[in-house]
C-alpha cells in the first residue's frame, strides 16, 4: 500500500540530491541549472501527492504555475549563460564577479 | 466461435494486452514496408519510370529484400562517436513514432487505449522525436550529421508550435481530448467534418505534418546536395534502418492523425447506404491512404524548400493564421448567432 | 500493481537523479535529466494527474531540456575546471544529504500520513477528465494568476531577445530572397564603348 | 482511469523494445570488420577538419527558448478548449487577454528581427 509517506520521501530525496548537486558542481552554471530544475521537480512532487490524497486541484494549478515559472526561468537563465559565455568563454560561477564591488 | 472467447477471457491482462499490441505493431511494421515501396512507384509513375520491377512479380517483393539487404550491412560505429549515445538515437527515433498508435481508434470500439487524454500524447510523443535527431547528430561527432540534426531540430520545433496552435482549434470545436470523442463529434456526413469549418488549420497541420517529418519539400535536414544525409549520416545496417522505419511510420502517424481531427476518422462520408454499410476500418484506411498518398505526391511535385523560407512559413505565416483562427472561433461561438458552425 | 509501478518509477527517478548530479559529461547529465522527468512523469499519472504528467512531457522533455541539450551541445566546455573541488566536498555533500533525507523523512513518516488518517482515495471512473476539471478552475477562480502566468512569459520572450539578439554591425548578411528576385537591369550595365582603333603591329 | 494507461505503458516498452531487437538483429546478422578508414568520421573523404564543436548561430538558441515559451501558451490553450463551452465569456475572454499579451511579445519578436533567419 502506497501511502502519500513514500511519494514524500521520494520528494525528500530529490530535493536533497539536487541540494547536493549544486553543491557539488558549484562551478558548473549548466548542472547548477539542471539541479535547479530537479529540485523544482521534487517540490512539484509533493503538491501532487497532496492534491491526490487531499482530492484538491488546487496543488495542480498550482504546479501548473510552478512548472510555467521554471521553465521560464530555465529560459531566461541559459540566455544569461550563452551572453556569459560568449563574453568570458566559461561558464565557470566564479567568473561572474564583475558587479562585485 | 465460443472456444475462442473463452480462452481468450481466461488470458492474464498483460498477455492479452500484448497479443492486440502485436496486431498493431506488426501490420504496422508491413504497411511501413510496402509504404517505402508505394513511394517509389509512384513517384517513378510520376516521372514516367517504371519503378522497382525485378524483385517478386512486379517488384511486390522488393520491402523484403530491402529488409534482408539492411539486416545484413555492417553497423559502422565511427571511432570519434559516443558509443552508447550513438546506438541508443535510432531507438529514442522508433519509439515515439510507433508509441503514438497506442491511442489511434481505428473504428468506434478498435482502439487499444481510449484514454482522455488522448490527443496531448500524441502531441507529447511527437515533440520527443527530436530527441533521436538530436543525439544521433551529437554522437555521431561528424559535421554534417550535428548541422544537419540542428537544422531539424529547429524546423521541428517551428512547426510544433503551429501544429500544437491548430489542435487547439480542433479541440475548441470538439470539446474533448480523446480522438474517439473528436471523431463522434464528426459523424453525420462529409459536411459534418472538421475540415470545412476548420479550413485553414486543416491546411496548416497538413503542411506542418509534412515539416514535422521532414520530408520534402521540407527535408533540408537531410539535404542531400549540402549536408550528405544529414543527422543519420554515419549510420549504417539496421541502425540507418531503424531511422528509416521511424520516418515512415511518422508518416504514417501524421496522417492517422490528419484523418482522425480533420476527415472524419472511421465516419463514412455520407450517412446513407452503400455507403453505411462499410465498416468504420474500411473508411478510417481508406482516408488514410490517401493522405498519406499525398505525402508521396509532395515529393515528387516540389523543389525543395530554402532553409530561411521553411523558418519564415512556420514562424511568420502558420501562427499568425492559427492565433487569429483560434480567435475568431471563440469569437462565432460566443458573440455571433452562427455559433453553430464550430460546434 | 501500484505499489510495483511506484517502486519501479520511483527507483529508475532517483538513481537518474543521482546520475544528474554526479556524471562527468553534461550532455548525459541532461539526457539523465530528460529521464528523470520521465519518470516523474510516470508517477504523477498513477496520482490520477493526468494533464501535468503529460504537460510535464511536451514543456519539458519536448521544449525546456531540447534547449539544455542546445546548449550544451554547442558550448564547448571545459569540464575538467568544473569538477575541481567534486571529489574533496563529496563526503561532506553525501552526509548533508543524508541528513536531509532523515530529518525530512521523521517528519514525512509521521501518522499523519499513513493509511489510516489519508487513505489512498479510490480513484476516479473512467470517464474522469483531469483536463477539463483543471480547465474548469484555472480560468475561473485562478484567472489573476493566470494573467499573471502570461506576463512572465511576456517577459521571458522579451529577456531572451534583449540577451541573445546581436548584430554584428561589421557582420554581412546575405538575402537570398534579393538575389533570387534580382533583375538584369540591377546588376548588368550596357556602356556603349567605341571601337578601339586596330594596332599597327608593324610600326 | 489509471486503468486505461497500462496499455500505452506497455505499448511503450514494446515500441522501445522493437528498436532494441532491430539493433540486436543487426549486430547479431552483420559482419564486423572495421578498419580505421571506415570508422572515421564522414566528411568527404578528407581528414576531419577541426573539432566539431564550433560556434553556432545563436539563433538556433532563440528558436529553442522561444519554443520554450510557446509550449507553455499551448499547454495553456489546451485545458482552456476542452473547458471553453463551460467557462462561457468570462473564459474565453481571460484567455483572450492573455493571449493579446503574448502577442504583444511575438509583435517585439517580429519588430526586432528575431524571426528572421539569414
Amino acid at each position: 500500500m502506497i501511502t502519500l509517506s513514500h511519494y514524500l520521501v521520494l520528494g525528500a530525496i530529490l530535493f536533497a540530491l539536487s541540494v547536493v548537486g549544486i553543491f557539488l558542481n558549484r562551478k558548473n552554471l549548466v548542472i547548477i541549472l539542471m539541479a535547479i530544475e530537479l529540485l523544482l521537480l521534487a517540490v512539484n512532487m509533493n503538491f501532487i501527492a497532496f492534491s491526490y490524497y487531499l482530492d484538491d486541484l488546487a496543488g495542480q494549478v498550482f504546479v501548473f504555475f510552478i512548472l510555467t515559472v521554471a521553465a521560464a526561468e530555465a529560459a531566461i537563465g541559459l540566455a544569461i549563460l550563452i551572453v556569459l559565455f560568449r563574453n568570458r568563454r566559461s561558464i565557470n560561477v566564479q567568473d561572474l564577479d564583475q558587479l562585485s564591488g | 466461435m465460443g472456444w475462442i472467447m473463452t480462452t481468450w477471457d481466461s488470458l492474464p491482462l498483460i498477455l492479452q494486452l500484448g497479443i492486440k499490441i502485436g496486431f498493431i505493431v506488426g501490420p504496422l511494421i508491413v504497411a511501413v514496408a510496402y509504404y517505402t515501396l508505394a513511394e517509389r512507384k509512384v513517384i517513378a509513375y510520376m516521372h514516367v519510370r517504371v519503378g522497382p520491377n525485378r524483385v517478386g512479380p512486379r517488384g511486390l517483393l522488393q520491402p523484403i529484400a530491402d529488409v534482408l539487404k539492411l539486416m545484413f550491412k555492417e553497423m559502422i560505429i565511427p571511432s570519434k562517436s559516443d558509443k552508447y549515445l550513438f546506438l541508443i538515437a535510432p531507438v529514442l527515433a522508433v519509439t515515439p513514432a510507433f508509441a503514438a498508435w497506442a491511442v489511434i481508434p481505428f473504428s468506434g470500439t478498435l482502439v487499444l487505449a481510449d484514454i482522455d487524454a488522448g490527443l496531448l500524447y500524441v502531441l507529447a510523443l511527437t515533440s520527443m522525436s527530436v530527441y533521436g535527431v538530436i543525439i544521433a547528430g551529437w554522437a555521431s561527432n561528424s559535421k554534417y550529421a550535428f548541422l544537419g540534426a540542428l537544422r531539424s531540430a529547429a524546423q521541428i520545433v517551428a512547426y510544433e508550435i503551429a501544429m500544437g496552435f491548430a489542435l487547439v482549434g480542433v479541440l475548441m470545436v470538439a470539446g474533448s481530448l480523446n480522438l474517439n470523442t473528436i471523431i463522434q463529434a464528426q459523424s453525420g456526413g462529409l459536411h459534418q467534418w472538421f475540415f470545412l469549418p476548420l479550413f485553414p488549420l486543416f491546411l496548416v497541420y497538413l503542411i506542418s505534418g509534412v515539416a514535422e517529418t521532414n520530408r520534402a519539400p521540407f527535408d533540408v535536414a537531410e539535404g542531400e546536395s549540402e549536408i550528405v544525409a544529414g543527422f543519420h549520416v554515419d549510420y549504417s545496417g539496421m541502425g540507418f534502418a531503424a531511422f528509416f522505419l521511424a520516418e515512415y511510420a511518422n508518416m504514417l502517424m501524421i496522417s492517422a492523425l490528419t484523418v482522425i481531427l480533420f476527415l472524419g476518422g472511421w465516419n463514412s462520408p455520407f450517412d446513407f447506404p452503400p455507403f453505411s454499410w462499410l465498416p468504420g476500418v474500411f473508411w478510417f484506411l481508406a482516408k488514410l491512404s490517401v493522405v498519406a498518398f499525398l505525402f508521396l505526391w509532395f515529393r515528387a511535385t516540389f523543389p525543395r524548400y530554402r532553409y530561411d523560407q521553411i523558418m519564415r512559413l512556420g514562424w511568420k505565416v502558420f501562427i499568425p493564421v492559427t492565433l487569429i483562427w483560434i480567435a475568431v472561433i471563440g469569437a462565432f461561438k460566443f458573440f455571433t448567432p452562427f455559433g453553430f458552425i464550430f460546434s | 500493481m501500484e505499489s510495483i509501478l511506484f517502486y519501479l518509477f520511483a527507483t529508475v527517478l532517483v538513481v537518474s537523479a543521482a546520475m544528474v548530479v554526479t556524471i562527468r559529461n553534461p550532455v548525459k547529465a541532461a539526457l539523465f535529466l530528460v529521464l528523470s522527468f520521465f519518470s516523474a512523469a510516470c508517477i504523477w499519472m498513477t496520482l490520477e494527474a493526468e494533464f501535468l504528467s503529460i504537460a510535464l512531457v511536451l514543456v519539458y522533455v519536448g521544449a525546456v531540456m531540447v534547449l539544455f541539450l542546445f546548449v550544451v551541445m554547442m558550448l564547448d566546455i571545459d569540464v575538467e575546471s568544473m569538477r575541481e573541488g567534486f571529489a574533496r566536498n563529496l563526503p561532506v555533500g553525501a552526509l548533508v544529504a543524508g541528513v536531509m533525507v532523515v530529518e525530512f523523512a521523521v517528519v514525512m513518516m509521521s501518522d499523519r500520513f499513513d493509511s489510516q488518517s489519508l487513505p489512498r482515495p479510490a480513484g476516479h471512473g473512467p470517464d474522469y477528465s483531469n483536463t477539463k476539471e483543471l480547465g474548469l478552475v484555472l480560468y475561473t477562480d485562478y484567472v489573476f494568476a493566470f494573467e499573471v502566468a502570461g506576463l512572465i512569459l511576456l517577459v521571458a520572450i522579451v529577456a531572451a531577445i534583449v540577451l541573445t539578439m546581436r548584430r554584428r554591425p561589421n557582420t554581412r548578411y546575405q538575402s537570398p530572397s534579393e538575389q533570387v528576385k534580382v533583375n538584369k537591369s540591377e546588376r548588368l550595365r550596357i556602356v556603349s564603348m567605341p571601337a578601339e582603333k586596330r594596332l599597327d603591329i608593324d610600326n | 482511469m489509471l486503468a486505461n494507461y497500462l496499455p500505452v505503458l506497455l505499448f511503450l516498452i514494446v515500441a522501445s523494445g522493437l528498436g532494441v531487437v532491430l539493433l540486436v538483429a543487426g549486430k547479431l546478422l552483420s559482419p564486423h570488420r572495421p578498419n580505421e578508414q571506415k570508422l572515421s568520421p564522414y566528411e568527404c573523404g578528407f581528414e576531419a577538419f577541426e573539432d566539431n564543436r564550433m560556434k553556432f548561430d545563436v539563433r538556433y538558441y532563440l528558436v529553442a527558448i522561444l519554443f520554450i515559451i510557446f509550449d507553455l501558451e499551448i499547454a495553456f490553450l489546451f485545458p482552456w478548449a476542452v473547458a471553453l463551452d463551460d467557462i462561457g465569456i468570462f473564459g474565453f475572454l481571460a484567455m483572450m487577454i492573455f493571449l493579446l499579451v503574448l502577442v504583444a511579445g511575438f509583435i517585439y519578436e517580429w519588430m526586432k528581427g528575431a524571426l528572421e533567419w539569414e
